[in-house]
């Protein structure tokens, strides 16, 4: 249902700090705030290449977790709507300029048999570092 | 023209504005003004979607929520509880868990000063069972929202019936939604389809199946034969989960109905929504003597935004416009 | 017992010898004869599954062929034609191709020495009545196999039925599958589910509801709603493939229906299948003066070749029993 | 239907000429044959790790071909029960012993809405090379 509202237009930038990689802001494709033991997966494909899960954190309101956290998380929320930062490390800084952002959220939605979820993708400018 | 005497309350659930929510266009209190400004005055609220936080709730966020209450002459119909027993990764949640799940669904509603809770459809019959004392202490009603593709005959909703008959609670219901009295396939689905690349042949096929009440049992495999792919493939899913009856079921549980969702798709410029003859299914309410609010739920907006801007405020209007029309309510138009 | 006079020949679709000719365990003249020492003297043919080399028949296998049948006293009954209108990547065959697709098959029908071709439930209509008079001229009949989940109210069917009496072309005609009168849910493939870790209660529930012939509409949601899983979810659809209803509604189109395919998934014991009421079916078969083959399609390997050994000769030799009884036959042992 | 017949329990060996790699023989799970084209993908996972498509090859009765030729050979056949033998390359030689074998085949049948085919998995022990 909100599907092309996954991937935000604005906040794609690399890391502060100048580790390779960067951060793009995601949102949950869903009418309601999930807590984050039901958040399945947020794959994250970059300029046509996966990036690894372990390779990717998850920020929600200041708190920042590993997608192995995720599962066990059923204290802190998703909110409807909110930005959340995937933060991804890469082995090359990523180049300035555009990029192709490819994301795919995954729930685990109690009253539906399926897996529930969707996926967005656009191509995105790499905010001035 | 003259309505019978009623006393059926005109409310919106704050689902209707899920678009402007969630792109922070609205902000919760845009929403409660919204749906006061065309007089709907029975606000229904989701906390897991409304309420950053939740399951807590702050006392300045419940100052601030009935405040507006007070501001905007509107008061709390409903809450909607989800049941999450699939809350923990590879394992079911406890009979125990579900029902303290309910339980604390019910302190909030009763913190926001809610007088009714929407139980999910997904919610066990022996879980109402086992929460509806608590609820009835509370002093709110659990109503299971009868939801497409479930009607009345339907063996799960016949276990839930069994509850309630059995019991005799009253703080156990029904909440119909109105999404299970589609009588044509919505065209901002079927236009929205061959937007996105449906062969317009296959569109007519199953919206003419859908419209003519026939068998879609099979029409996932006719569309294949016909040639179709994946959108088209979920075109005639949609097809089967959309249903039409008649909504004179409701009377013969017109008893344990105790609030009414009234879902819609498009309410056009012509001021009627395009698939659900509200024009019959408020009658039948009318006669039933039900009591409780009529709660606009909006969703169109999935429909359309790849297309048109959402417009769910105007959408919501003109909703009310038509149920204050069919509930005889004096409008100033009229005067 | 007297048993009216009837024209009902027997015979056996070598699709029911499926297990033991994929397994290399049984050869192509091992299932001809199988067919023969029940008494199912009319042989169907799958060529794309019996036939290595097809479409392309050889002299040397037609001689084979119809030197089995004089060897065993058996006759061609009917061919089995699938339409791959998905043959080529990325695009559909154009109608031409399809036409092209089933007169190929005609005439593998005609070499073979069947008087009847099978289409499959995916030929549409209109390659139908293109194919028909080739057919006709070929002295073949092109039958649609009204499978599970169609039935002769189905708008599918209900367009080549249009076709059917619009053409009065005798070329044309119907082939039921009694697939499409399952009364209850065949326990082979329940107690499958329950081998495959299933949970019992779930089981009971998709059973019953199928059983009770109630709404599987949302049959799916509600096992999820009762903890279920992929398995769960598996046994759920294949209780919306299989239908239930009156074998008496083939009694209007049976001067269409030219050939019958026995479809069943488990000869009991006591020489009955479990969930098809054969004893129903076949005296309507009788009652509507039916002249074709009655011809087995055992399907049952499936469901029980994870944990048993499958005996598909000896299942269609309980099949067949079982005609001779309802049709009357003197058998040896009555003597 | 034949999902557990995939994977043939014999001949499972080392490629003869010394090539790291080596043949493993599957069934299509289907009750009848088809042509080339329908064959969307046999795909392999050797001890858990996946084979791409371009290391492996599909001969039948004598035929080999590479999968991207595949989709363009309506003229020759996968029959029924047929054991093809699906070749496959490695950057080391198969250590002697067991190994597990996954297969997973994709068909494309016309009269069915979602793929067809099936997958099997089986530890087999290395004919002797
Ligand atoms: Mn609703
Ligand atoms: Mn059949």
């Amino acid at each position: 249902m909100f599907d092309q509202y996954i991937v935000c237009e604005e906040g794609f930038r690399a890391h502060e700090d100048g580790r390779p990689g960067g951060v793009v802001e995601v949102r949950m494709p869903y009418y309601r705030g999930l807590a984050l033991s039901m958040v399945e997966a947020v794959d994250l494909v970059l300029d046509g290449r996966p990036v690894p899960a372990d390779r990717t954190t998850f920020t929600v309101h200041g708190h920042t977790y590993g997608f192995d956290q995720l599962p066990h998380t059923t204290d802190d929320r998703w909110e409807m709507g909110e930005r959340a930062q995937l933060a991804f490390t890469t082995d090359e800084p990523l180049a300035p300029g555009e990029h192709d952002v490819a994301v795919s959220v995954r729930l685990r939605i109690s009253y539906m048999p399926v897996p529930g979820g969707g996926r967005d993708s656009k191509r995105l400018t790499l905010a001035g570092a | 023209m003259t309505t019978p005497a009623h006393r059926i309350q005109r409310g919106v659930s704050l689902y209707s504005y899920q678009e402007e929510f969630f792109l922070r266009t609205m902000t919760l209190e845009d929403c409660v003004r919204a749906a006061a400004e065309c007089g709907a005055l029975g606000i229904e609220i989701i906390p897991e979607q409304s309420i950053p936080g939740y399951p807590q709730l702050t006392e300045e966020f419940l100052q601030t929520w009935h405040g507006w209450m007070a501001q905007y002459g509107t008061h709390p119909a409903a809450t909607d509880l989800f049941l999450d027993t699939k809350r923990h990764p590879g394992r079911w949640l406890t009979l125990e868990e579900q029902v303290a799940s309910v339980r604390q669904d019910v302190d909030i509603a009763v913190r926001l000063g809610a007088p009714v809770v929407r139980a999910i459809i997904n919610t066990p019959p022996e879980v109402m069972e086992a929460a509806a004392p608590y609820a009835e202490e509370a002093g709110v009603r659990l109503l299971l929202e009868v939801h497409a593709p479930f009607h009345y005959e339907h063996p799960w909703v016949l276990q839930h019936l069994e509850v309630m008959y059995r019991t005799g609670s009253p703080a156990l219901g029904l909440m119909p939604d109105m999404g299970t009295y589609v009588r044509r396939f919505p065209r901002v689905v079927s236009d929205r389809a061959l937007r996105d690349g449906a062969k317009p042949e296959l569109v007519d096929l199953i919206v003419s199946t859908y419209d003519d009440h026939g068998d879609t049992h099979a029409l996932m495999d006719v569309v294949n034969y016909r040639g179709g792919g994946p959108v088209e493939f979920g075109l005639a899913r949609q097809a089967t989960h959309y249903i039409w009856s008649e909504p004179k079921a409701m009377l013969e549980h017109m008893g344990l109905i105790g609030h009414v969702q009234a879902k819609f798709y498009e309410m056009t410029d012509e001021g009627v929504e395009y698939s659900i003859p509200y024009d019959e299914i408020v009658p039948v309410l009318i006669e039933g003597g039900f009591a409780g609010h009529l709660s606009s739920e909006y969703e169109g907006n999935r429909h359309v935004q790849d297309a048109f801007p959402v417009d769910s405020v105007e959408q919501v209007r003109r909703q009310h416009a038509m149920f204050a029309r069919l509930l005889g309510e004096t409008t100033g138009e009229d005067a």
